[in-house]
C-alpha cells in the first residue's frame, strides 16, 4: 500500500437533473438542475480532504456519486483504477465494501424498528461473514468507536441512544467492514456543541489509525480544518478553489473562498464586523449565470468572467477557477 | 407558464384514461359470453333493422376493425339502438343525465357545506366529549348502505309520516314543457329532499373528517403560532389563516366526491325510483338492453373522469405553491 | 425612563407531561437594558425557546408559566390579563421565528401579511398601509416590486428579511428573535446579522437573540445569557462572559467551539456525558455530574446567582476562584481526566 | 435511558407490535368486540339458526307463517312475508358478508401493496406504467362496473370479489406508493444500500414493515367496501339466489312492500349488522384519523 498512489480520481464527474417529466422536454426547454457540473480532482491513498460549500453547491451530491447512490449523469470515477460508473453485481459489492458512508442525520441512518444488533449486522450478512463471528466483529467496531460497555447497547433501540451515542453507532456499521475510503457527509451537523468534540475526535483517530482515505463534507471551514488538511471549495455544482487547508483559511485565494472564509464567526469578541467582499443575490440552481457561476456575485467581475467557464488552474499551493490567476 | 404545460399534461393524461376506458367497454362487450351479435342486435329487431346495425357496427368484421368503427360511431355519438324503447341509446341517456347531475350536486352541495363546518368545528372542539361522540356517529354513516338508508328515511317520513313523495321527480300526470321548468316547480323540491338527503347523510363524512383532520394539521403549523403571537384575533387566526389553508385539500376532493357520488346514485335512483342513469343502467341490465347498458356506463364514466380531472386542475389552481411555481 | 426595558425575576414554567411535570425553566433572572442585544444562549433543551415563547405568552398548550415576574416598563406581563397582554402583542412585543419558510402562510402574498398587521393591529388605513409596507421592504433591502410574491418565492435568506420586516412592522420597543439565523448558509448569515444590528441601532429597539452559536452571540450581542438545563448559569456583558467566562458549563462551551482565528492543531475539547433528564432533575448544581470541579456541595446545594464583577453574575460555589478554574478549563486533560 | 427487556423480543410480539395496533383504545376493543361475535356467528351459522333461512315455514295451525312481528309464534325477529324466519337469514347472511369482505379486503390490499411498493420503490417507466393503470381503474365508475360484470356472468357470491380484484386496487396503490415514496428517501434506505444489502432486501427488511399497518388500515376499509357492494348489488337483484345475504334480505323486504307495512323489524337488523360490521373496520385500525380519500399526493 503505497501512499502516493491515487486512490479515488473524478474526471469532470455531472449530476444534472431534469425538472419537469419527459413530456415537458417534447414541448419546452425543460429546466436542468445541474447539481454537480463537472468536477476533477483525485485522492492519494490516506489522503483527507474537506468538501466543503454552502446548501446546495452539490458537496452532498458529489458524495452520493462516490458512494453510487446516484448515477453519474457524465464524466468518470475511478476507485483504485477501476472505473465505478456502470459498476454491477458481484463487482459493485466489492467496490462496496471498500467504500462506506456515515451520514449526517443520525436518527434518520437508522431503521427505527431495528435493534443496535441488527443494524450493525446487516453489513456482515451482506458481506457473508459467518454467524458466530459476527457478534465479536460488532463489539470490535463498537469499541473502534470509544462506545462504553458495548454490550449494553446491543439489544437497544436507536430511539433509547443518544445523539453523540447514535453517530458512533453510524460510525462502527461503516467501519464494520474495514473499508479503505469513507465519505462523511456533516456528520456532526445535528449534534450539540458539546457533543459534537467527541464524535470528531473519534473520526480523527480512527481515520489515522486505519488509515483511511477520507471526504469530510461540511459547509462549516472551522469543522473542516479541524479534520482534514486539504480542502475544495464548491459553488453551484463546480470547483472554485482546491488546496491546503491553512493556506485557504489565512489566504484565500478565489472571490468567493475571501468572501466564505471572512463571513465566519469566531468565538471571542474582537472579529471584523467590515461587509463582506460579495454581492447579495441567492445562487438560483435554475439558471446558473454563463462563465463563471459566480460572477454576478463577485467584485471583481469583468467581461471575460461571463464569455469564457475559467478552468481550474495551478497558482501557488492551490488549484483555482477564477480569470484573475 | 409552467401551471399551462401542467394543465397541458392532465389533459393529455385524460384523454389517454378516457381511451383506454372505451376500450375496456369495448372488449368487454365483444368477449362476453354467448352471442358477441346481441351487443347491438335483438332477435325481435326486424330484418332490415338488424342488417342496418349489423353494417354500421361491422359486426361481421374482425375484431379490430369492429373497434375503429366503434370508435368512429362513438365520436359521433352514435351508441346504437335500446333493445326495450327502440330509440337511440345517446339521445334517451343524455336526457336522464341532468336528472343524475341535479342529484348529485345538490346532495354533495348540501353534505360539503355541513361536513366543512362541523369539521372545523370539532377540530376546534379537540378531545371535548362533543368529539368523542361525534366522530364514532360519523363514521356510523359512512359504514351504512346508501340504499337502506334511503328505505328507513322513505319508511318514516313518506310512508309514516307522509310528508314527501315515495319515488319519482313529479306527481303523475304533470307535464313540464322544459327541463328547466321541472326543475324549478316548487313541487319537484319536494320529491328531490328524500333521495339528496339519503345520499348528503352519507357523503358528508368524508369532507367532514378531512377537514377536521386538516385543520388539526395547520393549527400546529408555525404561521398559526405566528398569527397568534401578532395579536391577531382567534376569529382571524382560526378562520383566515388556519381554516383557509385547510380547505384547500377538501376543495379538490369535492371534484372527485362527485365520481365517488355517481356510483352511489345507482342504487338510490333505484330506491326512489328516480328517472336517473344508475336506475337506467341497473334496468337495462335486467332487460339484458345491452346498447343501454354500454351507453349509460359510458357516460358516468366520462364524469369521473371528466371530475378526476378537474379535481387536479383545482389543486394546482388553488395552491398558490403550485400555481405560481 | 429606567435603563432597563425588561427585567424577568426568577421566571419559572412547567409543561405537563403524562401524570408529572417538567420546569424546563427553573428560574430564570436577567434584565435587558433598553437599546440593546442580548445573546440568550445554551444547548438544545436548555430552556432558551420557552423563555423566548413565555415572554409572548403564546405558548405550546401544556406550558404554563408557574413563577417569577417579567416586567416590561414596569408591567408584569407574566401576570396581565389576556386582554391587556394582546394588547402589547406585536405593538411593543414582536417574534422573529427560526425558518420564515413555515412562519409565513403559504396562500397569501407577503404584501397581504404586512397589511394584515399593519391593519388590523396598527390600526392603519389601506393606503397607509402600502406606504409603510414598502418602507420596510426598503429597510430590509428587498425590491418593493417583491410585495406581491408569495412565500415560496423568496430564498432562505429573503424570508428571514421578510420576517424582520413583519416584525419591525408596528415599531415594537423589544424583538425577540429565536435562531433567526441558524438555518441560514454562512454568507447570508452574515449578512442577516449585520442588517439585524443595524436596523436596532438605528431604531434603538432592544433585541433578544436565542441562539446555540457562541461565535454569533461574540459578533452581534452587546450582553449574554447562558443557560443550561433550565437555569441561567452566567449572565454579563459579552465581552466579559467570553474572554472571562467564570462558569465551567461556559469554559467548557468555549473550548467545544473550533476557532478559524485559533491555532490549526487546537483540539477541540467535549464535555463528556449529557444534560440532566429534567423530569427527575438532579439536586443541586444541574451541571455538577459532566463539571470538573465539582465538590461535595455542588450536588446538594444549587448556587444562587452571585456578582463577580459589575454586571457579571454568575451561579457557581467556587466562582471566586474562577480565575484558577479558567486556566485548568483551557486543558484538555481536566475534561478527559473528569470523564 | 429506560432499560429493555435482553431477551429479543420474538417474532410475534414484533410481528404484532410492527402493525402497531392500538389495542388501548376503547374504540379498537369495541370493534374486535363486534368482529369476534360476527366471526363466531358466521362460523357456528347452522346451529345459532332456528330455521333453514329458505324453508317456508307454518304456524302450528297450519296457516303460512308470513309477516309475523317479533315475539309471534316464537319467531324472534318475526317473518317475511313469504314465511321465512328473519333471524335465521341475518345468522345465514353474517357467512356471505364476512366470506366476500375478508376475501375482497385480502385481494385488494395485496395486490394494492405490491403495486404501491414496486412503482413507489423502482420510480421510472415501471411507477409512471403502474399509475397510468391506476388512473384508468380510477376512472371506472366501480358499481356501475359490477352491475355491468353481473349482466354477463351468472350471478354469484365472487363476483364482487373479482370486480374489487380488477378496480379497486387503485387506492390502496396510490397510498402505499406515496408511503414507499418517502421511505425511499430514509437515511437507513440509503444506509442499508451503502451496506451492499440488494432491493429485495431492502424492500422485505426496511420498507415493508413500515407500510404494513397502511395496507392493513385499507385492508380494513376494503372489507367495508367489500360488503357494502355486496349488499348493494344483491339489493339490485344481481345477487346470488342462492345464498342468503343482508343484501338480498333487503330486497325481499323492498319488493314486498315491507316500507308501506312499516315492518321495521324485517328491514331494519340487517342494515345494523351491516353498519355494525364495516365501522367494526374503521374502529379497529382507528382508521377514522385517516379515513379519507389517499392525500393527493402525486
Amino acid at each position: 500500500m503505497d501512499s502516493n498512489e491515487t486512490l479515488v480520481s473524478v474526471r469532470n464527474a455531472q449530476l444534472h437533473y431534469g425538472v419537469g417529466g419527459a413530456l415537458q422536454a417534447l414541448r419546452g426547454r425543460s429546466s436542468v438542475v445541474k447539481a454537480v457540473d463537472g468536477v476533477s480532482f483525485e485522492l492519494k491513498r490516506g489522503e483527507s480532504v474537506g468538501l466543503l460549500g454552502e446548501s446546495g453547491c452539490g458537496k452532498t451530491s458529489m458524495g452520493r456519486l462516490l458512494l453510487k447512490l446516484e448515477e453519474a449523469t457524465g464524466g468518470e470515477i475511478f476507485f483504485a483504477g477501476q472505473p465505478i460508473v456502470g459498476l454491477r453485481g458481484a463487482a459493485l459489492r466489492q467496490y462496496r465494501a471498500k467504500a462506506q458512508l456515515i451520514f449526517q442525520n443520525p436518527f434518520d441512518a437508522v431503521n427505527p424498528r431495528f435493534t443496535i444488533r441488527a443494524t450493525l449486522s446487516e453489513p456482515l450478512e451482506n458481506a457473508k461473514i459467518p454467524v458466530r463471528e459476527r457478534e465479536g466483529r460488532i463489539i470490535d467496531a463498537l469499541e473502534l468507536v470509544r462506545l462504553p460497555q458495548p454490550q449494553q447497547f446491543l439489544n437497544r433501540y436507536p430511539h433509547q441512544l443518544s445523539g453523540g451515542q447514535l453517530q458512533r453507532v453510524v460510525m462502527a456499521r461503516a467501519l464494520i467492514l474495514q473499508p479503505e475510503f469513507v465519505v462523511a457527509d456533516e456528520p456532526v451537523s445535528m449534534l450539540d456543541v458539546s457533543v459534537r468534540a467527541g464524535v470528531l475526535n473519534v473520526f480523527r483517530d480512527v481515520r489515522d489509525r486505519l488509515g483511511l482515505t477520507a471526504i469530510y463534507i461540511s459547509h462549516d471551514l472551522a469543522l473542516v480544518r479541524y479534520v482534514c488538511e486539504r480542502t475544495i471549495v464548491m459553488y453551484l455544482g463546480r470547483i472554485m478553489e482546491d488546496g491546503p487547508t491553512e493556506d485557504i483559511v489565512h489566504e484565500p485565494l478565489h472571490p468567493y473562498t475571501r468572501a466564505l472564509v471572512a463571513a465566519v464567526p469566531v468565538p471571542h469578541p474582537d472579529q471584523s464586523h467590515d461587509p463582506l467582499p460579495i454581492g447579495r443575490g441567492a445562487p438560483d440552481p435554475r439558471n446558473p449565470p454563463s462563465g463563471c457561476v459566480f460572477r454576478d456575485r463577485c467584485p471583481y467581475a469583468f467581461d471575460r468572467c461571463a464569455s469564457e467557464v475559467p478552468q481550474l488552474r495551478q497558482a501557488g499551493t492551490r488549484r483555482v477557477a477564477c480569470h484573475l490567476f | 407558464m409552467p401551471h399551462l404545460k401542467a394543465a397541458a399534461n392532465r389533459a393529455l393524461q385524460f384523454a389517454l384514461v378516457l381511451w383506454a376506458v372505451v376500450t375496456i367497454l369495448f372488449l368487454m362487450f365483444r368477449l362476453m359470453p354467448g352471442n358477441p351479435m346481441a351487443a347491438y342486435i335483438d332477435p325481435t329487431f326486424t330484418v332490415e333493422q338488424q342488417q342496418a346495425l349489423m353494417a354500421q357496427f361491422g359486426l361481421d368484421k374482425p375484431l379490430w376493425e369492429q373497434y375503429i368503427i366503434y370508435l368512429g360511431n362513438l365520436l359521433q355519438g352514435e351508441l346504437g339502438q335500446s333493445f326495450r324503447y327502440r330509440e337511440p341509446v345517446a339521445e334517451r341517456i343524455i336526457t336522464l343525465l341532468p336528472n343524475t347531475l341535479i342529484l348529485t350536486f345538490s346532495s354533495l352541495i348540501i353534505a360539503y357545506a355541513f361536513g366543512i363546518l362541523a369539521g372545523a368545528y370539532l377540530a376546534w372542539r379537540r378531545g371535548s366529549t362533543v368529539e368523542n361522540i361525534a366522530v364514532p356517529l360519523v363514521l356510523t354513516t359512512r359504514s351504512m348502505p346508501e340504499f337502506w338508508l334511503g328505505m328507513v328515511l322513505l319508511a318514516v317520513f313518506s310512508f309514516w309520516l307522509g310528508w314527501f313523495p315515495a319515488g319519482g321527480t313529479r306527481s303523475a300526470g304533470t307535464s313540464y314543457d322544459s327541463l328547466w321548468a321541472l326543475y324549478t316547480s316548487g313541487e319537484f323540491l319536494r320529491y328531490l329532499t328524500l333521495p339528496a338527503l339519503t345520499l348528503a347523510i352519507y357523503s358528508q363524512g368524508l369532507p367532514l373528517l378531512l377537514m377536521r383532520s386538516n385543520m388539526l394539521d395547520v393549527m400546529k403549523e408555525d404561521f398559526v403560532t405566528m398569527a397568534r403571537i401578532k395579536g391577531l384575533s382567534p376569529w382571524t387566526v382560526v378562520v383566515r389563516h388556519a381554516a383557509r389553508n385547510a380547505l384547500l385539500p377538501v376543495m379538490t376532493s369535492f371534484a372527485i366526491a362527485v365520481g365517488y357520488q355517481l356510483q352511489g346514485n345507482v342504487v338510490v335512483e333505484s330506491v326512489f325510483s328516480w328517472p336517473g342513469l344508475g336506475r337506467e343502467l341497473v334496468n337495462a341490465v335486467s332487460a339484458s338492453d345491452y346498447p343501454l347498458v354500454q351507453g349509460a356506463f359510458l357516460l358516468i364514466a366520462m364524469v369521473v373522469i371528466l371530475m378526476n380531472l378537474v379535481a387536479d386542475l383545482l389543486y394546482g389552481f388553488l395552491d398558490p405553491r403550485v400555481s405560481h411555481a | 425612563m429606567s435603563e432597563t426595558l425588561l427585567s424577568v425575576r426568577d421566571l419559572k414554567v412547567n409543561y405537563r407531561v403524562g401524570g408529572g411535570g417538567i420546569d424546563a425553566v427553573d428560574g430564570a433572572t436577567f434584565d435587558v437594558p433598553r437599546g440593546s442585544i442580548v445573546g440568550l444562549v445554551g444547548e438544545s433543551g436548555c430552556g432558551k425557546t420557552t423563555v423566548a415563547r413565555a415572554l409572548t405568552r403564546v405558548m405550546a398548550d401544556n406550558a404554563r408559566i408557574t413563577g417569577g415576574q417579567m416586567l416590561l416598563e414596569g408591567t408584569d406581563i407574566a401576570a396581565i390579563p389576556e386582554r391587556q397582554m394582546n394588547a402589547l402583542r406585536w405593538r411593543d412585543i414582536a417574534f422573529i421565528p427560526q425558518s420564515a419558510m413555515n412562519s409565513l402562510d403559504p396562500v397569501y402574498t407577503v404584501e397581504y401579511q404586512l397589511s394584515e398587521v399593519l391593519r388590523r393591529r396598527g390600526g392603519m388605513g389601506a393606503r397607509q398601509a402600502r406606504t409603510r409596507s414598502e418602507e420596510l421592504f426598503d429597510m430590509v433591502g428587498i425590491e418593493k416590486s417583491r410585495l406581491r410574491d408569495y412565500p415560496h418565492q423568496f430564498s432562505g435568506g429573503m424570508r428571514q428579511r421578510v420576517a424582520i420586516a413583519l416584525a419591525l412592522a408596528l415599531n415594537p420597543k423589544l424583538v425577540i428573535a429565536d435562531e433567526p439565523v441558524t438555518a441560514l448558509d454562512v454568507i447570508v448569515q452574515r449578512q442577516i446579522l449585520d442588517q439585524l444590528r443595524e436596523l436596532q441601532t438605528m431604531l434603538g429597539i432592544s433585541v433578544i437573540l436565542v441562539t446555540h452559536d457562541i461565535s454569533v452571540v461574540a459578533y452581534i450581542c452587546d450582553m449574554t445569557v447562558v443557560m443550561y438545563a433550565g437555569r441561567i448559569v452566567e449572565a454579563g456583558p459579552m465581552k466579559a462572559v467570553l474572554t472571562r467566562p467564570s462558569h465551567p458549563y461556559t469554559m467548557g462551551l468555549r473550548n467545544a467551539f473550533p476557532d478559524l482565528a485559533g491555532a490549526a492543531s487546537g483540539t477541540l475539547t467535549p464535555i463528556e456525558g449529557a444534560p440532566p433528564n429534567l423530569l427527575e432533575p438532579p439536586p443541586g448544581c444541574r451541571f455538577a455530574p459532566r463539571c470538573p470541579f465539582a465538590l461535595d456541595i455542588c450536588t446538594k446545594v444549587s448556587p444562587p446567582l452571585r456578582e463577580l464583577e459589575p454586571g457579571h453574575r454568575v451561579a457557581c460555589h467556587r466562582a471566586d476562584e474562577a480565575a484558577v478554574l479558567r486556566e485548568l478549563a483551557a486543558k484538555t486533560e481536566t475534561w478527559l481526566a473528569h470523564a | 435511558m429506560l432499560d429493555v427487556a435482553s431477551r429479543k423480543p420474538n417474532l410475534v410480539a414484533r410481528l404484532l407490535r410492527s402493525l402497531r395496533l392500538p389495542l388501548n383504545d376503547p374504540f379498537a376493543l369495541f370493534g374486535l368486540a363486534i368482529y369476534v361475535v360476527f366471526v363466531l356467528t358466521a362460523i357456528c351459522a347452522n346451529y345459532l339458526a332456528p330455521y333453514d333461512p329458505t324453508e317456508i315455514l307454518y304456524t302450528p295451525s297450519y296457516d303460512l307463517a308470513a309477516d309475523l312481528r317479533p315475539g309471534q309464534e316464537g319467531f324472534v325477529l318475526g317473518t317475511t312475508s313469504l314465511g321465512r324466519d328473519i333471524f335465521s337469514q341475518i345468522v345465514y347472511g353474517t357467512r356471505s358478508a364476512l366470506l366476500i369482505g375478508i376475501t375482497a379486503a385480502f385481494m385488494v390490499a395485496l395486490i394494492g401493496s405490491i403495486v404501491g411498493l414496486i412503482s413507489g420503490y423502482f420510480g421510472g417507466w415501471v411507477d409512471a406504467l403502474l399509475m397510468r393503470l391506476a388512473d384508468i381503474a380510477f376512472g371506472i365508475p366501480f358499481l356501475p362496473f359490477v352491475i355491468v360484470l353481473a349482466a354477463f356472468l351468472k350471478p354469484s357470491v365472487w363476483n364482487v370479489v373479482i370486480a374489487m380484484a380488477l378496480v379497486l386496487w387503485r387506492d390502496t396503490a396510490r397510498v402505499i406508493r406515496s408511503q414507499v415514496l418517502t421511505l425511499r428517501t430514509r437515511g437507513y434506505v440509503d444506509a442499508a444500500r451503502v451496506a451492499g444489502s440488494s432491493d429485495l432486501k431492502i424492500i422485505l427488511r426496511h420498507i415493508t414493515p413500515n407500510i404494513l399497518p397502511l395496507s392493513f388500515l385499507y385492508g380494513s376499509i376494503a372489507i367495508g367496501w367489500a360488503i357494502l357492494t355486496e349488499a348493494s348489488i344483491s339489493f339490485l337483484g344481481f345477487g346470488d339466489p342462492e345464498s342468503i345475504s343482508w343484501g338480498y334480505m333487503l330486497q325481499d323486504a323492498f319488493a314486498s312492500q315491507a316500507l308501506a307495512k312499516q315492518a321495521y323489524y324485517w328491514f331494519v337488523p340487517p342494515g345494523i349488522c351491516i353498519i355494525l360490521v364495516v365501522s367494526a373496520g374503521f374502529f379497529i385500525t382507528r382508521g377514522y384519523e385517516n379515513i379519507l380519500f389517499p392525500k393527493l399526493g402525486r
